[in-house]
């Protein structure tokens, strides 16, 4: 699973001292503060090693791999749910095709909607937060690094459940919102919908865990100096998107967990029949939707906020601008829900008061996109391969934000609902305002994470045939949408005039697939073919992740920074540039005030343990008995509750040895 | 080291094993086969019971089929109201003018020939033969739902309870009935 | 207990409160923190920042909660549909036993902040207790809902409103016992005591959250 | 099953206003993205090239900073005019979706089933009453004032030449008023994913004269013709006695199920099956013989049944006109 991670450049583990309190009885105090090479730096490198083994690789919580973990997984899941499309895609080219039965095309067409929205989109997002982050704001690890392992397990083991049941046919049949009565206790037949309640439950524990551990991290273990008004926006859009997700998910691991008990314990919120309701679910579903595609948009707003200006050798225009816009995204989402409802025979009146907020919430991402474009208009050009994909996302987003705002009137939304004229608008969203800004990150952290550089000529054949790939495919949906082709039908007759753009899109499709596998062959012409490392800062960039090493030492900082400004490797050198007497031996980092930075508390970050992989592991168990079996709801409660307590029961050792660090407030 | 290599063999065949027959188990529960094996056979007119044991034997395979798919048993369900079973049988299946069919009692037997003998010929007493009018296929589902609602079936492909006025426990909480403690009525076949 | 103890122990828990309350040290082009504590209470605390997260989240799943009983209270034509409306006795009790547990865990986190040991053991004992007590009493409050969870809208909602709160309350109860448990895992290192702090805080949490849900249940079908 | 089927070719008062409205924001849409992707145009056209290597320029040019706040404000401030625009547009023609007049207007209850629609006209005037499937006919120029209800899950009523669609959901009742002002076939599909043959069902509306309209529903209200040659009645009999009966209605025998499209006038409609296969002996055979093939998952079960007895069946059924 760790390929790209495992890599040559990992310096050989060195044997540890047999008991670690017994050789640090009597062993010097040594403290961190010198460069690379010293004394301090050996010792910090033995101190953040890894545990060899199998039982040290599933304990790490090193925030840099378990980035790169979640990274890995969700393009995993990407490439899965991509062929999906693909069948689809070819499925629908012709005319009465009946390459796929209708139950394999439903399975098909949910399994694409719930890996991508679930699986992918919001963990590759955290991934690459919990990898950047915490360098970019200048400390050693982030705050919960346990509960972050935990949350990948889990976010691996839904996962392998979910395509497991697809693999035996039980994949979710209702599209990857399962509205209730078809996912409900009556026409839900079978486990099918059972396992994507449980799926749910998974993806939002995790995306829930990762977001307060992110949340802390950016408020409390920011470098001395770095105010809230010198944090990087990347750091910003992390910062609105962990808050979003902390007051969103909640709401839809309550909904799957009340459709579950409507499925296994007869009891009545959506059943009309006995006083429940069916517009219920969707109510509850789209307050926490909507948060969830600018879960994803936000976090790809950071990114283009963080490349274009190093991209331009400029500043960003309007900092402030974008921090605000990206504040009031994050509030203006969760007014939006009902606009996925107009439909239905909700009250005229409040529908239009969506419209009104569907409308506004278009000023902030626009405020953006002038402010992007005056800095490109103010700067000096690299026009290098991340650069090229920023500029496809303004292409590819523009259309979508736009078709999105047409979207938003309820007259002409009443035709245009549910048809592919929306599916066309959220694929161009989707691809335009999160792939594309993903694939620029990508290529411009690449070097970071691995060492090496993706190389150029690969990359620019890769953006050309994608974007070329996505307008192709994507486009005709428009108007094949506005000619009635209504969405997640797996045929259609020949009289309906649908086949010629149909077949475009599906040609479209190949090159999308084309260009997915240029990407492929650079990442592994790179990974392990190429030979010449990467500089520490490549691309000239101002943020502090590129201050150190490529890839980063395990500890990240031998010393930690103190920041001045908001582009610290721009700055010209200030007084103070880095802080000492943090331990050497044991993981120490330090907490500073959440206004202004100033040095608060020293905090030791946990050391690798066994148990966030444990626990994970005892709550599938839980999870999946209590699919088969009601009383499993209750005893499979026990088996987390036991790697719980054990996760918490402290450790003698590390005891012993915080004891001689420890200093009273 | 070679006893922990046998037992570390022996787990991950274990697993193999385990993962197999989740997989079997949950592709037979479910298949949703909308053509079924034979097109049904709309049965000869009023055939007397006396009908071929070889029919009898295949119905009783169909059924035992059926009853582990959750869209045959659901299916069934649905004929159970569309073909108004309940207007002798009572709302739940609790009985009215006709036998109450989920509790253990059985006036003919419980197994699964003998409940699509039931539907296809009809019993004395008032149960009319349907064999002319119900397509095999969906006799078998029939059947094979009225096994579920009395927890003959298995659990976990009985289907759950209506979006309709809870008239009974889902078929699907059920803790599955013994076969063996089907106990035929006390009296020669009258119905209570 | 002079008058000069008590205030220095005041000055020292203010000083102990206040963020960055000592400074870091500068050494020439380095900003030295060997000096600074390395543990703090409250917000100084990145655990109390995880454990407002966790009360966000089940705040927030509680407040929707609440919204979705009376958006079924709304559509109902007669709320409760089925069964009498829950019996008071058992909701109130639990009620004033929830409040009364609030004073021994307001001992018990000043014990924690005061590090003394021994105090925080006994007061995470009465802690303990009025969680058992307070266990015992939901489930008698179970069985005086009057209504069961599968016999309408009212049931469920009424049945899975009361059911969160009790996993809440269970969960921390059992919280409580681990910790007094751990007291007597030796070495006591100061990071304890702050995790029994927390723990104090979010016990806080449970009680509260219990006041609206207290309403809600016995009072959203009587008005 | 044919029929006009596009959003942008209008037939009623509602499409047309939505029609408008898709224009309007069509236009401008396009003109926004044009200029905000001319403004990208020229600002990669004059910021001059740099590599990596070239030192940042952290002093920011007061009087080019000055011009590019002064276009970012500009931007902003057209951009939310625009937005308000189209803000009023949607309001207005919102508007005029619901102020359709309502005098004299045929009254349809239409209940969504899994994959047909079932149609009852003027269901409140008993002695005028009849049900119908899958295909509405409607008088040019007088509102249809549509019930619609679901019987089983969530489904969308949309034909989009006349109006914009309006979903069907369990335990709730609305109603679309929809009025046709051209004389045509105009096809709908559900829209609402519904199940496993969500794709094939469709519904038409056939917009006529109002005489030919009259004379259509004074014939749907007889009830069905009786058989002509010995064929005929084979196949009724038929009909009454094996699986037909059991869900399918026909007025006039002793066919009295109601699970299933009633199929007294089943002869003047165009296709069978919601959309699935059309309306002609052979395929009606076919259909009728295994529904399964053409639309996998509906809920009509194969009938294994004699080739002559099927065809007594067909030709009956293509009787009642």
């Amino acid at each position: 699973m760790e390929s790209v991670g495992a890599l040559p450049s990992r310096p050989r583990p060195r044997k540890r001292a047999r008991t670690r309190s017994a050789a640090a009885a009597h062993r010097p105090m040594v403290r961190d503060g010198d460069g690379p090479g010293s004394r301090a730096a050996e010792e910090l490198e033995r101190t953040w090693q890894e545990k060899p083994g199998l039982v040290g690789w599933l304990s790490i919580n090193n925030h840099k791999t378990l980035g790169l973990r979640f990274v890995v997984t969700a393009f995993f899941f990407a490439g899965l749910a991509g062929v999906m499309g693909g069948l689809m895609r070819h499925q629908l080219a012709t005319a009465n095709s009946h390459l796929l039965g209708p139950d394999f095309y439903n399975q098909l067409f949910s399994m694409h909607g719930t890996t991508m929205m679930f699986l992918f989109a919001v963990p590759v997002m955290q991934g690459f937060a919990l990898y950047i982050v915490p360098l970019m704001i200048g400390t050693r690890n982030t705050a919960f690094p346990r509960m972050s392992a935990c949350a990948y397990w889990l976010y691996l083991f839904g996962g392998l459940l979910l395509f497991g049941a697809f693999a035996t046919n039980t994949g979710p049949d209702a599209g990857w919102f399962e509205y209730v009565p078809l996912a409900g206790p009556q026409y839900g037949i079978g486990k099918r919908a059972d396992f994507w309640n449980m799926l749910v439950t998974y993806s939002e524990a995790m995306g829930l865990m990762v977001a307060v551990d992110i949340t802390t991290t950016i408020l409390k273990l920011r470098a001395p100096g770095m105010s809230l008004r010198q944090m990087p926006l990347f750091v910003w859009a992390s910062l609105v998107t962990s808050v979003m997700i902390i007051f969103a998910m909640p709401l839809v691991m309550l909904g799957a967990n009340l459709v579950q008990f409507d499925r296994m314990l007869g009891t009545h919120f959506f059943n009309p029949a006995e006083g429940g309701d069916a517009l219920l679910w969707q109510h509850l579903f789209w307050f926490f939707g909507h948060p969830e595609v600018y879960f994803i948009f936000i976090p790809a707003l950071g990114f283009v906020s963080a490349i274009i200006p190093t991209f331009a050798r400029r500043p960003m225009f309007g900092h402030d601008a974008i921090v605000l816009s990206l504040v009031t995204t994050g509030f203006l989402s969760f007014g939006l829900w009902v606009h996925h409802m107009f439909a239905t025979n909700l009250p005229e009146l409040g529908k239009s008061f969506f419209t009104a907020m569907s409308f506004m919430i278009a000023i902030p991402t626009a405020l953006q996109i002038f402010c992007w474009i005056a800095t490109i208009a103010g700067g000096r050009l690299v026009m290098r391969t991340p650069f090229l994909f920023v500029l496809g996302f303004f292409f590819v987003l523009m259309i979508g934000g736009l078709t999105g705002i047409m979207l938003g009137s309820v007259p002409l939304d009443l035709q245009v609902h549910d048809t592919y004229f929306v599916v066309a608008h959220l694929h161009y969203v989707l691809i335009g305002g999160a792939v594309f800004p993903l694939f620029a990150a990508l290529y411009y952290w690449f070097p970071k994470v691995t060492g090496k550089q993706l190389g150029e000529t690969l990359g620019k054949w890769h953006f050309w045939l994608f974007f070329i790939g996505v307008n192709l495919t994507f486009f005709p949906l428009h108007i094949l949408g506005l000619e009635g082709m209504p969405r997640r039908i797996y045929t259609y007759g020949a009289e309906t005039g649908w086949e010629p753009l149909s077949m475009v899109s599906a040609v479209g499709q190949v090159i999308n697939d084309v260009s997915t596998l240029i990407f492929a062959i650079n990442l592994i012409r790179t990974v392990f073919f190429k030979k010449e490392r990467a500089s520490a800062d490549p691309w000239g960039a101002g943020t502090l992740e590129w201050s150190v090493a490529s890839p980063p030492p395990r500890c990240n900082f031998f010393a930690l920074p103190v920041v001045s400004s908001r582009e610290p490797l721009w700055a010209p050198p200030a007084e103070v540039t880095h802080v000492q007497g943090l331990s050497a031996q044991i993981r120490e980092g330090l907490t500073t005030t959440v206004i202004d930075a100033l040095p608060d508390t020293r905090y030791a970050y946990p050391e690798p343990e066994i148990w966030p992989f444990v626990a994970a592991l005892s709550v599938t168990i839980w999870l999946v008995w209590s699919v088969w079996s009601v009383p499993g709801f209750v005893w499979g409660l026990i088996p987390p509750a036991l790697a719980f307590l054990l996760w918490y029961w402290p450790n003698k050792k590390e005891a012993k040895e915080e004891l001689r660090w420890e200093r009273e407030p | 080291m070679s006893s922990r290599f046998l037992e570390l063999e022996r787990a991950r065949l274990l697993a193999v094993v385990a993962v197999v027959a989740a997989a079997t188990g949950a592709c037979q529960r479910e298949t949703r086969d909308f053509l079924p094996p034979k097109p049904g056979a709309v049965v000869a007119g009023a055939a007397s019971a006396a009908a071929s044991q070889a029919e009898i034997a295949n119905a009783a395979a169909m059924v035992g089929r059926y009853e582990h798919n959750a869209y045959g048993t659901s299916a069934g369900k649905r004929l159970w109201t569309w073909y108004n079973c309940s207007g002798c049988h009572g709302a739940g299946g609790g009985g009215g003018s006709g036998p109450a069919l989920i509790d253990d009692v059985w006036i003919y037997g419980g197994d699964a020939g003998t409940v699509y003998q039931t539907i296809a010929y009809g019993r004395p007493n008032g149960m009319p033969a349907f064999g002319s009018r119900i397509p095999k296929d969906q006799i078998w589902q029939l059947a094979a739902y009225v096994r579920s609602m009395a927890g003959l079936a298995s659990a976990d492909a009985a289907p759950n309870r209506d979006d309709a006025f809870l008239t009974r426990t889902p078929e699907s909480f059920l803790d599955p009935q013994k076969p063996e403690t089907v106990k035929p009525s006390a009296a020669g076949g009258r119905p209570q | 207990m002079g008058a000069r103890a008590v205030n220095d122990r005041q000055a020292a828990r203010r000083r102990e409160a206040t963020p960055a309350s000592i400074p870091a040290v500068r050494k020439g082009d380095a900003l030295d923190v060997s000096e600074l504590p390395s543990y703090g209470f409250a917000h100084r605390s990145l655990m109390w920042w995880g454990n407002a997260g966790m009360m966000t989240i089940e705040g927030v799943a509680f407040g929707f909660m609440v919204v979705i009983y009376f958006y079924l209270r709304d559509i109902a034509r007669v709320w409760p549909d089925a069964g009498s409306p829950p019996d008071l006795l058992w909701g109130t009790v639990n009620l004033g036993v929830i409040l009364a547990s609030a004073v021994p865990n307001y001992l018990a986190q000043k014990a924690a902040q005061d590090r003394s040991l021994p105090r925080v053991r006994t007061w995470l004992y009465v802690c303990s207790l009025f969680g058992i007590a307070l266990s015992v009493v939901r489930w008698f409050e179970f069985t005086a809902l009057n209504v069961r969870w599968d016999d309408g809208a009212y049931g469920s909602v009424v049945w899975v409103l009361l059911g969160f709160h009790s996993f809440n309350l269970v969960t921390d109860v059992l919280d409580t016992f681990v910790l007094t448990a751990v007291t007597y895992s030796k070495p006591v290192e100061g990071k304890r005591f702050v995790d029994i702090a927390e723990n104090c805080g979010y016990w806080y949490f449970v009680v509260l959250t219990w006041i609206p849900i207290y309403a809600v249940i016995y009072f959203g079908a009587r008005v | 099953m044919n029929g006009i089927h596009d959003a942008l070719a209008p037939a009623g008062p509602q499409a047309l206003a939505l029609f408008h409205l898709w224009n309007a924001m069509l236009v401008v849409c396009t003109v926004v993205f044009a200029l905000t992707m001319a403004a990208l145009a020229i600002a990669l056209w004059r910021a001059p090239r740099a590599t990596e290597r070239a030192s940042a320029d952290l002093d920011a040019q007061p009087r080019k900073e000055a011009a590019l706040r002064r276009s970012v404000v500009w931007g902003i401030a057209g951009s939310s005019v625009l937005l308000l625009v189209l803000l009023f547009a949607s309001f207005y023609a919102d508007r005029a979706l619901s102020a359709l007049p309502l005098a004299d207007a045929v009254h349809i209850d239409l209940v969504g089933h899994r994959f047909w629609w079932e149609a009852h006209y003027e269901p409140h005037d008993p002695e005028q009453t009849f049900a119908t499937a899958n295909e509405l006919h409607v008088p040019v120029g007088r509102p249809v004032l549509i019930r619609l209800r679901a019987d089983d899950v969530i489904h969308s009523f949309w034909v989009p030449s006349l109006s914009g669609k309006k979903d069907l959901i369990p335990g709730r009742e609305s109603t679309i008023a929809v009025r046709a002002d051209r004389v045509g076939t105009y096809r709908g599909q559900c829209a609402e994913f519904c199940g496993y043959q969500h794709a094939q069902m469709a519904l038409v509306v056939v917009a006529e004269t109002p005489e030919r309209y009259e004379r259509w529903r004074s014939l749907q209200r007889e009830p069905a013709h009786a058989p002509s040659d010995a064929q005929q009645a084979r196949g009724r009999e038929l009909v009454e006695q094996t699986s037909c009966a059991m869900c399918h209605a026909i007025v006039g025998t002793r066919a009295g199920g109601r699970r299933a499209p009633d199929l007294t006038h089943v002869a003047g409609r165009g296709w069978l099956g919601a959309g699935a296969v059309a309306n002609t002996p052979k395929l009606r055979a076919e259909w009728i013989a295994n529904a399964q093939k053409f639309k996998p998952g509906v809920d009509m079960p194969p009938i294994d049944v004699a080739a002559d007895d099927l065809a007594a069946i067909s030709a009956y059924l293509g009787s009642l006109e």
